[in-house]
């Protein structure tokens, strides 16, 4: 039970690496954006690992629900800052 | 649960296997979405794992016990469609 | 009994599902991969669902699994048609 | 064997989520990212479907599939270019790199060290010894409308306001050409299951894995799929209406808290014999607005006559904000 919460953690923090690598290092919106959100898939992953219990067991409501409200928050702010890249690309144009 | 008499531990000894083998025949699939060459032989890859995630959560609907995931097939299985109607239609006034 | 058929239903269902990953990895254009898909897509899940069926007891699930199946059907059928169609008129675009 | 089993399916689930995340991250290509983040939206579907917990594959499958993949696509087109070549200095990169690898290195033994002097006590009992009296049988449920409702409140606020902000700087994007017939005859059939099965999700969330968010996403993904087979009828909303139904769900849940704190003295605490019917309506109001929020984040701006301004009139106001807060 020990091993999967490890592993899935583990497999967490490697997608909050990478994503936090490429957020630094790209300089557009977009695939900056993508990066982030894969940063923040990583943190979810570290929650819930950390929320399983075993195959028989059922897992801890509180963490799941804490990244419910994250999915949607995410979809919204990731929604905000393409609106913010657009309103940025449209001034520069002029 | 699964795992009381001998036959359902066998049972789920095969649909195990079955699993893996699913997450290998997508692992095969994804193959093309990182060869590509063009847009849409990368998307045949997201179909693929569409499908399979669905095969997937039936049988590990089973092994787990939690009905709720026939929920989550249904959902992927519905929604599948409006990810290809956003590439196809999103690009067609690109250029 | 009904064990040995379900495993029977799920296996050979992954054969198609195999037989349509390694298609779309070997085949040489989007249209015969997309056709290497639909194999996966619909006796591959077909069979997978029959299976699962056969293993869940309750009836209301076999329902919601049978309109999974149906629906990965019409997705399928309705996103190959498009992923090909946008396909063909991108490189008409371009020649 | 069992457990052998079940930890090769781990072990290759997580290698390939990392070289998917690891591809979309490095590629050249933003088609190219996007297609790859949309595949790791469904294989984190499966992945939170074998952590057992399907409320979240629920809203992954909804929220990866059907609506990340349409805004992200959609998005796309607002770029001229698309490709994206990173031209950090060779020090710099190599000092992200080092400082990220520091970074993940210190988080591992954090979570090694976490997971093993962990004592067992889980937040899940104190849950479940609360559940009967929270009036909804599902725990997550439970969480986040009844023990939580503070956070789902304000979370609802940080959404509204994300698209307010979204709403604050464009007009809607321009519409797409005309759809094939076949897609908008599978529309007809496909809107109307959507609208059902969000329904399904929302009044199944009090027993089991569904809720407001899940059902608000599905709705958003019928109006979405709506707008892109439909383009032309994009405008078939009534503006007023919309600006109700975007508020309605934050304006229910306050009211009733505020009523509940005129009879029980705490801000939305329920009185445990109406908790289930007070969590279904916030719930309904909620999902309206959550959908509606999508969709109005997706289309990406105001949609045409949302104030009494014209576009050029608004256009000109940001210009001279802008002028002016620079001279300023």
């Amino acid at each position: 039970m020990i091993s999967e919460q490890l592993l899935y953690s583990l497999a967490g923090i490697g997608l909050f690496g990478i994503g936090l690598r490429a957020t630094l290092l790209h300089h557009m919106l977009l695939p900056r954006l993508l990066a982030l959100n894969v940063c923040g898939a990583g943190v979810f992953l570290i929650f819930i690992a950390i929320a399983y219990g075993g195959v028989e067991i059922m897992a801890d409501p509180v963490p799941h629900a804490l990244v419910l409200t994250g999915i949607v928050v995410a979809v919204s702010a990731t929604a905000m800052a393409l609106a913010l890249g657009r309103r940025l690309e449209a001034l520069n144009d002029e | 649960m699964m795992s009381g008499g001998a036959s359902t531990s066998i049972l789920t000894i095969a649909l195990l296997i079955a699993l893996n083998l699913l997450l290998l025949s997508l692992l095969i699939g994804l193959f093309r979405a990182w060869l590509g060459p063009s847009v849409e032989d990368r998307f045949t890859a997201v179909l693929l794992i569409g499908t399979g995630g669905v095969a997937m959560l039936l049988i590990l609907s089973i092994l787990l016990q939690i009905t709720a995931l026939y929920d989550v097939a249904l959902v992927l299985a519905l929604l599948a469609v409006v990810g290809t109607v956003a590439l196809t239609q999103s690009e067609s006034n690109h250029d | 009994m009904t064990d040995t058929l379900a495993m029977l239903a799920i296996f050979s269902g992954l054969f198609f599902f195999f037989s349509g990953s390694i298609g779309l990895l070997r085949l040489p254009d989007l249209f015969s991969r997309l056709h290497a898909l639909a194999k996966a897509d619909n006796v591959g899940l077909a069979l997978i669902a029959l299976g699962v069926i056969i293993l869940e007891p309750a009836l209301i699930n076999d329902i919601k699994i049978v309109i999974i199946w149906l629906l990965v059907m019409a997705a399928s059928a309705i996103s190959s048609h498009l992923v090909a169609r946008h396909a063909l008129r991108e490189n008409r675009n371009d020649d | 064997m069992i457990e052998l089993l079940w930890s090769i399916f781990d072990i290759t689930l997580v290698l390939i989520l990392l070289a998917l995340a690891w591809t979309t991250c490095s590629t050249q290509d933003v088609m190219r990212a996007v297609t790859l983040f949309i595949a790791m939206g469904l294989l984190l579907a499966i992945v939170w479907a074998r952590l057992k917990a399907p409320d979240l594959a629920l809203a992954e499958a909804v929220i990866g599939a059907g609506i990340s993949g349409a805004l992200l696509l959609s998005a796309i087109r607002d770029y001229p270019s698309t490709s994206m070549v990173t031209h950090r200095s060779r020090l710099t990169e190599g000092i992200i790199n080092s400082l990220t690898l520091a970074l993940m290195i210190l988080m591992s033994w954090a979570a090694w060290h976490g997971l093993n002097m962990s004592d067992g006590v889980r937040l899940s009992e104190q849950v479940n010894s609360q559940l009967p009296v929270s009036g909804v049988s599902n725990p997550v449920t439970a969480v986040l409308l009844n023990f939580r409702a503070y956070d789902t409140l304000l979370e609802l606020a940080v959404v509204l306001t994300a698209v307010l902000t979204v709403l604050t700087l464009n007009e809607k994007r321009a519409d797409h050409e005309a759809s094939s017939p076949l897609l908008q005859g599978m529309t007809r059939w496909l809107v109307p299951l959507l609208v059902v099965t969000s329904g399904y999700l929302l009044w199944v969330g009090a027993h089991a894995p569904g809720g407001a968010f899940q059902a608000g996403a599905m709705l958003a993904a019928a109006m979405i799929l709506l707008q892109l087979a439909y383009p032309s009828r994009r405008q078939a909303f009534n503006n007023h209406l919309l600006k109700i139904l975007l508020v309605i769900g934050i304006l229910t849940f306050m009211l009733v808290g505020l009523w509940m704190m005129s009879l029980n003295d705490d801000f939305l605490a329920f009185t445990p014999a109406w908790a289930g019917t007070l969590i279904l309506i916030i719930e309904a109001a909620a999902t309206v607005s959550i959908a509606t929020a999508l969709t109005l984040a997706y289309i990406g701006g105001r949609p045409i006559g949302w104030e009494g301004v014209g576009r050029e009139d608004t256009h000109r106001t940001n210009r001279s904000i802008i002028e002016n807060g620079g001279a300023e």
